[in-house]
């Protein structure tokens, strides 16, 4: 049976194909392998903003369905589907990927054809995650994601990469087996695996609570939530530059996508009542990751925390809105949502660029260590100003991306609690300290060393995949409402679902 | 009016777009055409914006909604009216003057296309601020000026002590910002909505209302919201404790000095706290707080102004000193006599900055008074404009810091404000202070004899051109300005629909009748004339007659000198406390909590756990069958035995 | 008619005797071979058993594919019986070790 | 009790009994093909056993094919293995007390099982005569070509594979041995087994 509508599909398949392709390629023509990966992605790149075009905003409901059994016995189907919430990130996906061809262009000398592939199944992967609607083709999206993961890491890495991809394969594999364990309860228990239905379907708050302890599991780890954050600076640190970029993009947002899809429809009623416990989890993070950014020596790891810290913000955003109060109660918790979303998407675009950033400067120095380096704006004046400028987008400066999400977290994070507002607020200070304190150490000062001195400057490559990254950051600082709008309806859906209990009468506690 | 507004900020933007993205095709003479042609048709276009807004026109309307969020819309609009249409062209004629003046100054500097573009940025951030009708763009501007700050300090990136002052200022203004978003995220909360007119039209329902701040703390929602916003002009305009950037920030080009750390964006927070007086006149306590930080910071910054030997520091503590004054009369409830004081002060600081600019230029970048002297002869036009610039900043009569200041200190006595007592005291032992640094500068540095080595004065030239006449540009308005706008500021009602009039007792209604001229014969009234003369008085004694004689004070006081000039120790607090402590804070945190509890004791933990429980298995899989056999026989025979137990 | 019980007390004392036979032979390879022909016998035993006393031939037909496998089985074992001797010169299970880590 | 019980649990008994002798035997004797000579004692009387259960064609071909092919089997590689048995009994009296002890609890124990509990078999009274008017043999067949045609094509495979596996494992080539190889004799070209030379006539004056 042919499905009405094949694009999601197509966006799923057709990298994991052209991936597959490059494998049985194998070494034999590495100079066609990169161009193949190149075509590749910015086909699945234009597939999306097609999808992009054709979606239809102010409504709620999944479009680009298609359903087809898949195990029916178990009653699985083969259901995706997308709304405002997932396409967005649909979309960072492809568009990451175009830059991370473009970044291993000539960097990566070793298997390069596998390399590609490598990247290109876990496009496909992604995109499925982001557009599975059935539980356990989600989590078939969700592992196999990592294997490409793991296998980039672990080969492409740097000196500690097999203690490195160990500890991220092991760690994230442990959150998300507990995670099928909730979904085959819940579909042994439903007899559907189906989110939309699993999303309806009332469950007492024990069972909720359980249910919400597995989920968390799984996605806190890949967030990564305080207190289960450390195997994100190891994983960064050895992967290659690509690894990284993809990692900070695209599979730090898996867990927080989790959190909308799962946690916050199927489990309301426990997420009200972790809802304390998150926040707390989320303040800590933005604070005490944000000291411990502050003292890095590592470019990468320094990054590598800064996510954490701006992931806190993400789910500072979706927790809070169990305690808005009063007659905009609503209207916070949606913006608190939006503005982690947001956040989200824009972390995705600055945190690529800053690897992007680093990863410059390692295939020239081969270093990561900020005392290396000091004065590279002498040298390299024109990715000296490009760095500068995507550390302000990380500060969140008005005008980048990077503040549009904050803004609206630290706004409806007020409604909630005005010491949670600070404490969130408080990145202003410590994120503004540890990225700049980085600019000067890295971009500023005098040129201290001879390899500093002979550094030369951007590339066209280099430039073009870095000026890519420019126009989203600046645009969407600038004018935020694009994607404000398609996911509006959807959050309002999603936000509605969370405040309403699912308990079944009579079961209450 | 709305394109004409628009216009007004792009051409700025537009020109510091080029200019960044292609100067180097561009060359330099085109790059300087190019920025100046931008900020001179922005300046124009401001003078005809205030000819029209002074013929009844008036703009509020939103350009384009930059989000809907939580079903508000977020619109970045223009506002135009008295206040901003008289910033907007304070702002761009200080710009112009800076611009011709940085053709220049930084003529033999590599970095100068750089330059360019930054300044002509900061044109239109500022702009953005003054011409917002908006919280999130005046928060827009707001940092892309400290931006452009924290770019400009930095702008000789090679030298670590710049670079550091840049990172300073930047976190400094930061810890205001955090204030200041908090600020923000209430203002939404409490009015929905951040354009200004939405939110003016809900302050007065907010009166009375309390804010529950946990454990049994209930704040007045005005007042709280007013001293968030405060914070965040605290950090912008350098008021104590959040101040000891400032003086740092003379690490950049003195035309950035003059213009940002003089003029315009340091007196965005004097901006920002009239702008909202529709607010602040309900919010008393904040304003008492305003009053006396303001206050504070005019005496103890102009202190400050007496020991320092750099001639930059000792304008920019006289900076801080003149925000102080601004902040004192916008606490005071004098929003007028605060703006005022603030276009005043923006035409005169600039030109000293800009004619100690000329100086150091002539001394070939040598910035210590100590070594200069006498230079009165070699730079005839240098000495004039800066003593114009001097004499108003010490309120001379007749000049336009006497217009404001003496109004501004007049109008804190008035003032019903808790608090105001005191700041009146504070505020006219400050105009001594004022005086004695300003003509210790002037003699230091004009006067006397010629300390500087036989070298530099061969070479001793006055400025060429492009430097002298940004200077007469500026001297002018800093002779006239007060002439012009003491009536229709303070007295005439230009401000009526900017700036709120206070509830109560209103300082400046002395000023309904009084024209320029009868102001400037009463000089002989006031107190401040004779503490003014005292100064010059002190001045011309210690730095003319007696040069030996300040040396021997300094040895008298001893700690108190010492502590004068360590900026009474804040910069060392603030370095061990706040950047060393989170240092040390990170370092542990990191060390400790990621790398030992949770690694080590956690993930790692967990690893060796289950290989040390391997290792225990391990023995038993000795891989001898008959073992293996006995054990599962035995094991058999257990549970054999619990089914005949348990059946 | 012997009693279902009759049956299975059989297989329980081949059973156990079986395994003890691996546990006491614990080094001739070939007995312990035996012993696990003889576990087989014990347990297709119980299945002949119950077959004929729950009236169905399904038993019959697991002791049909067990004796299948039973085949299969002691043929390849003694089959790889033959080529660790070939290259070893015994049948000690306790030489058997090189896989042990 | 009729006389038919009887014999039959005379049978059983007896039977029986030499099976558990036999099966005890297998695992005590010192040399394997003593033990294997006892285990096909076991498998004789185990079928006699099976024939009483009414299972007569698994009884035979308990004797014909598992005795016949799989012991005899057996038998052949323990005799032609040249086995050193006193090694192999090393440590056989000092588990041996130990080895019965477990084994005699577990037979009470299972004994006791079954006497004191009947496992819910209570109702199970043999209905031996229905099965025995049935043709067992045919039964048998017909529900393995029939029913279960795909699990007994599978058992042929296994068999299938085990049989090659086992050979495959024995196969060994030895260097140093003649033998023909068939298919490089048919495979042989005739250039490949005659060369033409053309000698070249040496220099005139070139050696002389």
């Amino acid at each position: 049976m042919i499905p009405a509508s094949f694009w999601l599909s197509f966006l799923i398949w057709f990298p994991v194909a052209s991936g597959l392709v490059l494998l049985a390629l194998g070494s034999r023509a590495p100079s066609f392998a990169r161009g193949f990966a190149l075509v590749t992605s910015i086909l699945a790149f234009a597939l999306s903003v097609v999808v992009w075009i054709g979606f239809r905003d102010g409504t709620a409901s999944m479009q680009f369905v298609e359903r087809i059994a898949w195990i029916p016995l178990l009653h699985v189907n083969y259901h995706l589907g997308i709304d405002g919430i997932s396409l967005p990130f649909l979309v960072l996906t492809t568009f990451s990927t175009v830059l991370v061809v473009l970044a291993g262009w000539r960097v990566i000398e070793y298997k390069q054809a596998a390399y590609f592939a490598a990247f290109l199944l876990m496009e496909g992967f992604m995109n499925g995650v982001f557009a599975a609607l059935d539980g356990l083709l989600f989590y078939f999206f969700w592992e196999a994601m990592l294997i490409p993961m793991f296998i980039i890491i672990g080969v492409w890495g740097g000196p500690r990469r097999i203690y490195a991809s160990f500890k991220f394969f092991l760690y994230t594999f442990l959150g998300s087996v507990l995670m099928l364990v909730a979904l085959i309860y819940l579909g042994q228990r439903t007899g559907s695996y189906d989110l939309l239905t699993l999303q309806r379907t009332p469950l007492g708050l024990g069972t909720q609570i359980w249910l919400f302890i597995a989920f968390l599991l799984a996605f806190a780890v890949k967030v990564p939530m305080w207190p289960v954050h450390t195997w994100l600076p190891d994983a960064h640190v050895e992967a290659p530059t690509g690894g990284s970029v993809i990692l900070a993009a695209i599979m730090l947002k898996m867990g927080a996508y989790g959190f909308l899809r799962l946690s916050l429809p199927i489990t309301p009623d426990a997420s009200r009542y972790f809802s304390g416990l998150m926040v707390a989890l989320s303040l800590i993070a933005i604070v005490y990751i944000g000291f411990v950014a502050l003292v890095q020596t590592d470019m990468k790891k320094l990054i590598a925390y800064s996510s954490i810290v701006h992931m806190g913000f993400v789910t500072l955003g979706f927790f809070a809105l169990f305690f808005m109060a009063g007659a905009s109660a609503i209207e916070a918790a949606r913006m608190g949502v939006q503005g982690g979303i947001f956040q989200m998407i824009s972390h995705g675009l600055v945190s690529a660029a800053l690897f992007l950033c680093v990863g410059v400067l390692y295939d020239r120095l081969h270093s990561r260590e900020i005392s290396t380096y000091g004065g590279i704006a002498r040298t390299m004046p024109v990715f000296g100003a490009l760095f500068v400028f995507f550390a302000m987008a990380n500060v969140g400066l008005p005008g980048t991306s990077g503040f549009v999400g904050e803004f609206q977290v630290i706004l409806a994070t007020w409604v909630a609690n005005p010491w949670w507002s600070l404490f969130a607020a408080l990145n202003l200070v410590i994120g503004a300290g540890f990225t700049l304190w980085l600019i000067k150490r890295v971009v500023f000062g005098p040129v201290l060393n001879e390899p500093v001195a002979k550094l030369v400057d951007v590339t066209m490559r280099e430039r073009l995949f870095l000026f890519l990254l420019v126009v989203p950051v600046l645009l969407f600082g600038l004018w935020p409402s694009p994607i404000l709008d398609v996911m509006r309806a959807s959050v309002a859906h999603l936000v509605h679902q969370a405040l309403a209990t699912k308990i079944p009468r009579g079961l209450g506690p | 009016m709305a394109s004409l507004a628009l216009w007004i900020i792009l051409a700025p933007l537009m020109a510091a777009l080029v200019t960044g993205l292609a100067g180097s095709h561009l060359g330099r003479r085109l790059t300087h055409m190019l920025t100046i042609a931008g900020v001179a048709v922005s300046c124009v276009l401001s003078f005809w914006v205030l000819l029209r807004v002074l013929g009844g026109a008036r703009l509020d309307a939103p350009v384009y909604t930059w989000m809907v969020s939580g079903g508000i819309p977020f619109q970045i609009g223009f506002l135009v009216d008295p206040l901003s249409a008289l910033l907007a062209l304070v702002v761009t004629f200080v710009s112009l003057a800076v611009h011709i003046y940085s053709i220049g100054y930084m003529a033999d500097d590599p970095g100068d296309i750089r330059f360019f573009s930054y300044i002509s940025l900061f044109t239109f951030a500022m702009l953005l601020l003054v011409l917002a009708n908006n919280f999130l763009q005046l928060f827009i501007g707001w940092e892309g000026v400290g931006l452009v700050s924290y770019l400009l300090i930095g702008f000789w990136f090679e030298k670590p002590t710049a670079t550091a002052a840049a990172l300073k200022a930047f976190l400094v203004n930061r810890i205001g910002d955090l204030g200041f978003i908090l600020g923000i995220a209430m203002v939404l909360h409490y009015t929905g909505s951040l354009a200004y007119a939405a939110v003016f039209a809900r302050v007065p329902d907010l009166v009375g209302t309390t804010v529950n701040l946990g454990f049994g703390w209930h704040v007045q929602v005005l007042t709280l919201m007013g001293l968030l916003l405060f914070v965040g002009a605290m950090g912008k305009s350098a008021q104590i404790p959040l101040h000891v950037w400032l003086p740092d920030s003379m690490e950049g080009p003195t035309p950035i000095s003059a213009l940002i750390h003089a003029a315009t964006m340091v007196t965005a927070g004097v901006y920002l706290v009239a702008r909202l007086s529709p607010l602040y006149i309900h919010a008393p306590v904040a304003l008492s707080v305003i009053l006396v930080i303001g206050s504070l910071t005019a005496f103890f910054m102009g202190i400050l102004g007496v020991v320092a030997t750099d001639i930059k520091r000792v304008i920019a503590y006289s900076t801080l000193s003149q925000l102080g004054y601004m902040m004192a009369g916008l606490g005071a409830s004098a929003f007028a006599a605060g703006i005022f004081h603030l276009v005043t002060h923006a035409f005169f600081k600039a030109l000293l900055f800009l004619a100690a600019g000329s100086v150091i230029l002539a001394m070939h970048h040598e910035q210590d008074m100590r070594k200069m002297g006498g230079l009165r002869k070699y730079l005839p036009v240098t000495y004039a404009t800066f003593l114009v610039g001097a004499l108003a900043l010490v309120a001379f009569p007749g000049f336009s810091g006497y217009f404001s200041k003496d109004a501004l200190i007049d109008a804190v006595g008035q003032s019903p404000i808790a608090g105001a007592a005191f700041a009146y005291v504070l505020l006219l032992l400050s105009v001594f202070v004022t005086a004695l640094y300003t003509f210790r500068m002037l003699f230091m540095v004009f006067h006397g004899t010629e300390r500087m080595d036989a070298h530099t004065r061969e070479h001793l030239h006055e400025s060429p051109w492009v430097v002298t006449l940004p200077l007469v540009m500026l001297a002018v308005p800093a002779l006239a300005v007060g002439w012009i706008l003491f009536h229709p500021l303070l007295g005439g009602s230009f401000f009526a629909s900017s700036l709120a009039t206070p509830l109560g007792v209103n300082p400046l209604a002395r000023f309904a009748h009084l024209t320029a001229w009868h102001f400037f014969l009463s000089a002989w009234d006031a107190p401040t004339f004779y503490l003014m003369l005292a100064g010059l008085g002190v001045a011309v004694y210690g730095y003319l007659w007696r040069p030996e004689w300040p040396a021997r004070v300094a040895a008298g006081a001893g700690p108190l000198y010492r502590m004068l000039l360590q900026g009474y120790g804040f910069d060392a607090l603030y370095l061990r406390l706040g950047a060393a402590g989170s240092v040390l804070l990170g370092r542990g945190l990191w060390k400790w909590g990621d790398e030992r509890v949770i690694d080590g004791m956690a993930v790692n933990g967990t690893a060796s756990r289950i290989g040390w429980l391997g290792s225990l298995v391990r023995k038993l899989q000795t891989g001898f069958l008959y073992q293996y056999a006995f054990t599962m026989v035995s094991a058999l025979v257990v549970l054999v035995f619990w089914a005949l137990v348990r059946y | 008619m012997i009693p279902l019980n009759d049956y299975l007390i059989l297989g329980a004392i081949l059973f156990a005797l079986a395994v003890m036979g691996l546990f006491i032979n614990r080094k001739n390879l070939v007995v312990l071979l035996m012993c696990v022909e003889l576990i087989l016998l014990a347990v297709n035993i119980n299945f002949v058993a119950f077959s004929r006393y729950l009236m169905n031939r399904e038993g019959q037909i697991f002791v049909f594919f067990v004796l299948t496998v039973a085949a299969a089985e002691s043929a390849i074992g003694l089959a790889l019986l033959v080529v660790v001797f070939r290259h070893r010169q015994s049948i000690n299970v306790q030489d058997l070790d090189q896989l042990k880590g | 009790m009729n006389p038919a019980d009887w014999i039959e649990e005379g049978v059983f008994w007896v039977f029986g009994t030499i099976l558990v002798v036999s099966a005890f035997r297998v695992i005590t004797v010192r040399h394997p093909v003593h033990a294997a000579l006892f285990l096909v004692l076991c498998f004789f009387n185990t079928a006699v056993l099976w024939i009483l259960a009414g299972a007569e064609f698994l009884g035979i071909i308990l004797i014909l094919i598992y005795v016949g092919a799989v012991l005899v089997l057996l038998l052949f590689v323990v005799m032609m293995l040249d086995v050193e048995v006193e090694k192999l009994r090393e440590g056989f009296v000092r588990y041996a007390p130990l080895g019965a002890v477990v084994a005699l609890i577990l037979i009470l124990e299972l004994v006791y099982l079954f006497w004191a509990h009947t496992l819910g078999f209570h109702g199970l009274a043999a209905p031996i005569h229905v099965l025995a008017r049935h043709d067992n043999t045919r039964a048998l067949g017909t529900e393995l070509y029939r029913r279960d045609l795909y699990p007994f094509e599978l058992a042929g495979m296994i068999l299938l594979v085990g049989l090659i596996a086992a050979i495959l494992l024995t196969l060994r080539h030895r260097a140093g041995i003649q033998s023909q190889k068939p298919s490089e004799q048919v495979r042989v070209r005739a250039r490949d087994r005659v060369r033409l030379v053309s000698p070249k006539p040496p220099r005139r004056g070139a050696s002389t």
